[in-house]
């Protein structure tokens, strides 16, 4: 227990200087937003009054605590550009995000899991080096260059699935789905290559195990003993790898909602950065870097709890 | 049992998420659910967004694309041959010294929400901007405009400070609309309040903004319900778009050299008109070596702006070489002025002292066509002895650093306003470029008769290439893709407005 | 076979090197200038053709690979000179003041190097030196957590319990005992950092957030093929693959490092 | 007789890991093999199981009631593994699913011969059979939870659930302490009543508890073979010499 309260004090503590970098980066962007405010013909006078009337004026860390103050209760401030709700900015917006990390983490283990695994139990034939050898080559593929011929394959030639665009699911299931298969797609496939590498690794390991030989010696076959005992145990050290990635999800996805034209999280990042809006940026930086904390802490509590073997030290 | 708690806890999240999602309001009346498939409904896909509602304060084209004349309405209007034709005004006169126009406004005109669009509602706009709000753009097209005056319920008179041939045409521009005396000024940036056949709808920035009909237009109501503009980041998502069949209308094309993927005639019609866009590389006329007249001109010698059309815009748009686009009533093709000549240009450098090099700054803004014509004009010049180092610049810091300080030595950038010819008399401008002879002319072509209006912008833009204070690289086309059984398409595009209105469907 | 994910590795980065080192003194033609045939399909002269500026896309390619190598080369080494260090101190200071790097490594670990890019670059404007900063500073959390792992095995090793028995200072038994057991990891994990470091600069040019116009970078040209992707997909093929190829290189180069200095994770029969 | 190993070779490469052994097991006779680690009697039990790495080529002949196994299909295999023969392995702390609770690892054997879906029940039983006393507990334990001991009965509950005529017993006696060692031993001998039985160790002393004939192996031969009590009497083969020497100076 205590333990655990440690932990979460320097959780705290992450998201606490996590925000202050966040806030000095982003108040530290010259391009003043004023005379961006205010157009091309402003007056020195009427830039230092917007200034005044943004509160810009004021020191640095009386408006870095309202802020957080307002983060803390929900309220992001609003846009400098059209007067709105950043929460409100930003909540459609995380959905589109949300599904692509949460389809990319789906996604990405249903191809690797079985990759991996043949990967690890035909390591010694030609079959399973390909397979290897296919996932090193995926590792290395810029996810934004495999949505590009994805795109160009079943979008354009082919005319199967939707080229871009989103449609949220409550005003077409169908098409919602069908707008998220190809994003989806590049994404997993190269996320798919940083797990299935690990699996490989993990599987071999589970191979050479007691448990498993065990496991084959009552009566279970290669894959039946993978899948029943071999997977529940790589299953804990796999959450704390596909935790991590996702970090490297959430920055894929901010490439791929370019290419594929989603209305997420990352376009209208870099939308807000080329408006010089501060605070959208500031809340949108805040919001990403935020889950990738969150994500790291829950996944290091639930190895912990998950563990039966660690089981005892957490509690 | 691990693993299936594992899947246990994603199901949970998933069902949390898609009731999150669910609770959502779904957008009132402008489901397509609602009414059934005979809603008519326009997706535009379009890409510079508006950076806010209020065209008066906000800068940037994006805004009155999506605006003008579709939710907000001016008192007259520029029809495709660029002749002014009453919109909110029936009809105007002008006294006999010029310096007083009276309007009468439409008795039937009345703003969304159903108050008349009156005298005193045309004061008010007006006043806002006689008082001192708005950009330089709005400021400088109402400049002459000296006072507004309601003379009967319907009649309002317009006072001026001299005698202004452009300001009818100011009238047609952003600075020119009526706003809803009602609405409250602060809140115009989120709510519009005009007297257009269309009212703002949702606006999701970065994505989309949707127009929805005003069911109360006073004039001949437009043929579609509902018509969203779609932003895309990058054109070429918003082409798949399109070849996926997500868009009715690309607004602009802004990769011409994948004009191809449009050719087929029974899936697409392709129009191509003209812009008054011109492309300028620009010059900072206070660099010591720019400033010499010498080394502008081997500038414009050195450069194959046809090469530089084909590289950058898939040698679509054509070549100008002034700031006057034909169709313009005083325009002249004076695009041979300095036909391209490398050695011509190597001579004009020597005799400006720079025989030995020349080494400059080219800053362009992140815009689809300035990257790619500075690195084709980059590899021109070095071939005159010119070495350019380019830095692009995202847009609002291009603004910020080129357009509002001027700390630059070169830049590449449309001009996009119509009739700009004005700008280089403009004081302060981003150019420091400054010709008392010029602002006479221009001065005396405004102030002057109607002969006088384009015999002196003529003789004016004949002086200003001479001088070339900037290379016109090459006129931005239009070029507007559609599905075939969309009618009213206006190839020019003449104002800053993407106009709804006329378009219809056949289906 | 055992060693083949070394060797491949090393043969891919070799490639890679020459290529940029050749490209550095000499290229078929120039990576900057207009040509005459735009858009030429692969041939002679131009080997892999000519994109819209009628420039050699093989001359741009080995041009394109000493940017590569440069931003790599400086972020990760930075990255390195900075994480490293901390690392061993985080292992070798008393555990109240080793825990301070290591959670700010973790809070580092947040920020992936595209979102501080994005930052940077609209602070500074998007240029080689924002990526290979943007990189570099996202990369010092990989460091710090391989040298202090690294670092806390060596220290709880018998020769260095009696140095400091001995009383060799902290510093010396750093760099005598504890630098030269902690190395080989510290090399792997370059080499994996180079490939995420050569991904990274492709996407942020790509997003138009590294090098200018006028470098020609891989990412940026796969930005401008993209233009054309329709009338000539080819010019989109090439910097991608030039990309894969690289990375790819330095992956497996780290995998093989891996293998051959870190005996307990070799594969068992 | 209930298994006949003949001529039985195993290579690895190009390492001759079991060269040419032969030997018969009878229906209800314990048959010990005792050599030093790399002896290669590991690798015969493994052979005779099936569960060779994929690396290892095996030739010779292993008739399990008649039946061959060398060559047999992977499915045929897995129908007479844990159900016709069983196995015990040395470590009872990594032979267990660190994971699974015990109870249900004991059901899952049972499950995936019979459809009886070993109820609970019978897990409790099979426990109590092999002198645990709270199976209630142990079965809702997971292995860290567990003594050496009371893990290496779980694991010989596992073997004998589906009463198999064999039971491959390798090293089952290792890892343990003198005391827990001495009592495993007796439920080995009371569970290996009626059955035919291998034990491999590389203790003596071990051997001789619960077997009464005995093969010696070393570098993959077969070095000496017969009665138990004979071999240490008079042990022939030097190697033999010493393991017995060594034994004794243990006791």
């Amino acid at each position: 227990m205590k333990r655990l309260l440690i932990r979460l004090a320097w959780f705290a503590g992450s998201l606490l200087l996590a925000s202050l970098l966040i806030f000095a980066a982003t108040n530290w962007l010259p391009g003043d937003i004023a005379s961006v405010l205010l157009g091309t013909n402003a007056t020195p006078e009427a830039v230092a009054a917007k200034r005044v009337e943004l509160g810009l004026d004021r020191p640095f860390l009386v408006r870095y605590l309202e802020w957080l103050g307002g983060v803390v209760s929900g309220d992001f401030g609003t846009s400098m550009i059209n007067g709105r709700s950043v929460t409100a900015t930003i909540a459609p917006r995380l959905e589109v995000s949300l599904w692509l990390v949460l389809f990319g983490t789906l996604g990405s283990l249903l191809l690797a899991l079985p990759v991996g695994t043949f990967a690890a139990v035909r390591r010694r034939h030609l079959d399973g080096f390909v397979v290897s050898a296919l996932s090193q080559i995926g590792l290395a593929v810029p996810a934004f260059w495999a949505g590009i011929w994805l795109v160009v394959l079943f979008a354009v030639r082919l005319q199967w699935l939707p080229a871009g665009g989103y449609v949220p699911y409550w005003e077409s299931p169908a098409q919602w789905a069908l707008h998220l298969i190809l994003p989806v797609t590049a994404l997993s496939i190269v996320q798919a290559s940083v797990i299935s590498r690990y699996v490989r690794t993990a599987v071999i390991d589970v191979l050479h195990t007691d448990y498993f030989r065990t496991a084959r010696a009552i009566g279970w076959g290669k894959v039946g003993a993978l899948w029943r005992h071999g997977l529940r145990n790589i299953s804990i050290s796999l959450l704390t790898v596909v935790g991590l990635q996702v970090a490297t999800l959430l920055v894929g996805a901010i490439i791929i909602e370019q290419v594929f034209a989603l209305p997420g999280l990352g376009s209208r990042l870099l939308l807000a950065v080329t408006q010089r809006d501060l605070v959208v940026v500031q809340g949108i930086v805040l919001v990403l870097v935020w889950a990738v904390l969150l994500i790291n802490f829950l996944v290091d509590v639930a190895y912990q709890m998950l563990d039966p073997r660690l089981k005892r030290e957490a509690t | 049992m691990r693993v299936r708690r594992i899947i246990q806890l994603l199901a949970v999240l998933l069902a949390a998420v898609m009731m999150v999602s669910c609770s959502r309001p779904s957008g009132g009346s402008s489901e397509p659910s609602d009414q059934g498939a005979e809603r008519k409904v326009l997706e535009v896909g379009a890409t510079g967004e508006p950076a806010g509602m209020d065209m008066i304060t906000v800068d940037g084209a994006g805004t009155p694309f999506v605006l003008l004349y579709n939710v907000y309405e001016t008192l007259v209007k520029l029809d495709a041959e660029r002749n002014v034709k009453p919109l909110l005004a029936t009809e105007w006169e002008m006294s006999p010294d010029r310096l007083t126009y009276t309007f009468h406004l439409d008795p039937q005109a009345k703003f969304a929400d159903g108050s008349p669009v009156d005298a005193a509602a045309v004061v008010a706009s007006f006043q806002r901007i006689i008082d001192g709000a708005g950009t330089g753009q709005v400021k400088g097209n109402f400049a002459p405009l000296k006072a507004v005056r309601a003379v009967e319920d319907k009649v309002v008179e317009l006072e001026l400070h001299a005698p202004s041939n452009y300001f009818l045409l100011s009238l047609t521009t952003p600075a020119g609309i009526v706003v809803n005396p009602a609405a409250d000024v602060a809140s115009l940036n989120e709510t519009p309040a005009g007297s257009g056949p269309y009212q703002l709808g949702e606006w999701e920035p970065g994505s989309k903004v949707s127009l929805v009909r005003n069911e109360q237009y006073w004039g001949t109501p437009p043929h579609y319900d509902e018509v969203n503009f779609r932003y895309y980041a990058d054109p070429n998502a918003m082409n798949t778009a399109m070849l996926s069949g997500q868009l009715d209308i690309i607004s602009n094309l802004t990769v011409p050299q994948s004009i191809g993927q449009f050719a087929d005639t029974s899936k697409y019609t392709v129009h191509e008109g003209v812009t008054d866009g011109e492309v300028l590389l620009s010059f900072n006329n206070s660099n010591p070596a720019l400033a010499k007249r010498e080394v502008r001109q081997a500038i414009h010698h050195a450069i194959d702006r046809q090469a530089v059309v084909d590289a950058a815009w898939g040698g679509k748009g054509e070549l100008i070489g002034s700031m006057v686009p034909p169709g313009e009533p005083w325009y002249e093709d004076l695009s041979d002025t300095y036909p391209y000549d490398p050695e011509k240009a190597k001579e004009l450098l020597a005799q400006a002292g720079h025989a030995q090099g020349l080494t400059l700054r080219l800053r362009v803004p992140s815009l689809p066509y300035a990257p790619p014509a500075a690195r084709s004009i980059q590899s021109q010049l070095r071939a005159v002895g010119i070495e350019v180092e380019i830095e692009e610049l995202d847009f609002a810091r291009w603004l910020d650093v080129v357009f509002s300080q001027g700390d630059y030595d070169m830049t590449i950038v449309a001009h996009v306003e119509p009739r700009d010819l004005r700008m280089f008399a403009r004081e302060g401008n981003y150019l420091h470029y400054s010709n008392p002879d010029f602002d006479k002319l221009m001065q005396e072509a405004d102030e002057g008769d109607e002969t006088a209006f384009v015999e002196k912008q003529k003789e004016a833009a004949r002086l200003l290439t001479a001088d070339a204070p900037v290379d016109w690289l090459f006129l931005l086309p239009n070029i507007i893709v559609t599905t075939p059984d969309i009618d009213g398409v206006q190839a020019d595009q003449t104002s800053l407005s993407f106009d709804v209105t006329l378009l219809a469907s056949s289906r | 076979m055992k060693r083949s994910s070394l060797w491949a590795g090393a043969a891919l980065v070799g490639f890679v090197v020459l290529v940029a080192i050749v490209g550095f003194f000499w290229t078929p033609f120039s990576p900057t200038s207009n040509g005459p045939t735009p858009l030429a399909a692969p041939g002679w002269p131009h080997l892999l053709g000519t994109d819209a500026f009628g420039t050699d896309v093989l001359s741009r390619l080995m041009a394109g690979a000493k940017v590569v190598l440069l931003v790599g080369v400086l972020s990760v080494l930075g990255a390195a000179v900075v994480g490293v260090p901390l690392g061993m101190a985080a292992a070798m200071l008393p555990r109240w003041a080793g825990e301070i790097p290591a959670r700010l490594a973790d809070i580092l670990y947040g920020f992936p190097a595209l979102l501080l890019a994005i930052l940077f670059a609209a602070a500074l404007g998007g240029s080689t030196w924002t990526a290979v900063m943007a990189i570099g500073i996202a990369t010092v959390p990989a460091f710090v957590r391989v040298a202090r792992a690294a670092t806390l095995q060596v220290v709880s090793q018998p020769f260095v319990e009696a140095a400091e028995l001995a009383g060799v200072s902290r510093f010396v038994i750093a760099g005598r005992h504890v630098w030269p057991n902690i190395a080989p990891l510290v090399w792997v994990q370059a080499s994996v950092s180079f490939g995420i470091a050569i991904l990274s600069e492709a996407g942020l040019s790509y997003l138009g957030l590294g090098s200018g116009p006028d470098a020609p970078t891989w990412g940026r040209m796969l930005r401008e093929a993209q233009d054309h992707l329709f009338s000539t997909p080819i010019l989109a093929l090439w910097p991608g693959l030039a990309v894969a190829i690289a990375t790819l290189g330095f992956n497996l180069l780290g995998d093989g490092l891996r293998d051959v200095l870190d005996p307990r994770l070799r594969e068992r029969p | 007789m209930k298994l006949v190993v003949d001529e039985l070779s195993v290579r690895f490469g190009d390492t001759l890991a079991v060269d040419k052994v032969s030997f018969a097991v009878g229906e209800t006779e314990r048959l010990g093999i005792i050599g030093a680690s790399g002896s290669g009697k590991s690798v015969t039990s493994l052979a005779i199981a099936g569960l060779l790495s994929e690396t290892a080529r095996v030739s010779g002949s292993i008739k399990f009631d008649g039946q061959e196994l060398v060559g047999l299909r992977e499915r045929d295999y897995r129908r007479l593994r844990g159900n016709r023969f069983s196995m015990i392995f040395q470590e009872p702390m990594t032979a267990l699913d660190p994971t699974m609770r015990v109870g249900l690892q004991i059901a899952e054997a049972i499950a995936l011969h019979d459809r009886r879906t070993g109820k609970r029940l019978t897990v409790e039983e099979e426990l109590q059979r092999v002198g645990i006393t709270d199976p209630g507990r142990v079965a809702d334990s997971f292995p860290h939870q567990l003594s050496g001991g009371q893990r290496q009965r779980a694991m010989i509950a596992m073997a004998i659930v589906n009463k198999p005529d064999l039971v491959i017993c390798d090293e089952p006696t290792t890892a343990l302490d003198m005391v827990v060692q001495r009592n495993i031993l007796h439920v080995l001998d009371d569970v290996l009543t009626d059955r035919a039985a291998l034990f491999i160790s590389h203790d003596l002393g071990v051997v001789r508890e619960v077997c009464p004939r005995v093969i010696v192996m070393q570098e993959g031969h077969i070095v000496e073979e017969g009665p138990i009590d004979a071999v240490i009497a008079a042990p022939a083969h030097d190697y033999t010499a010493r393991l017995v020497a060594a034994a004794r100076g243990e006791l």
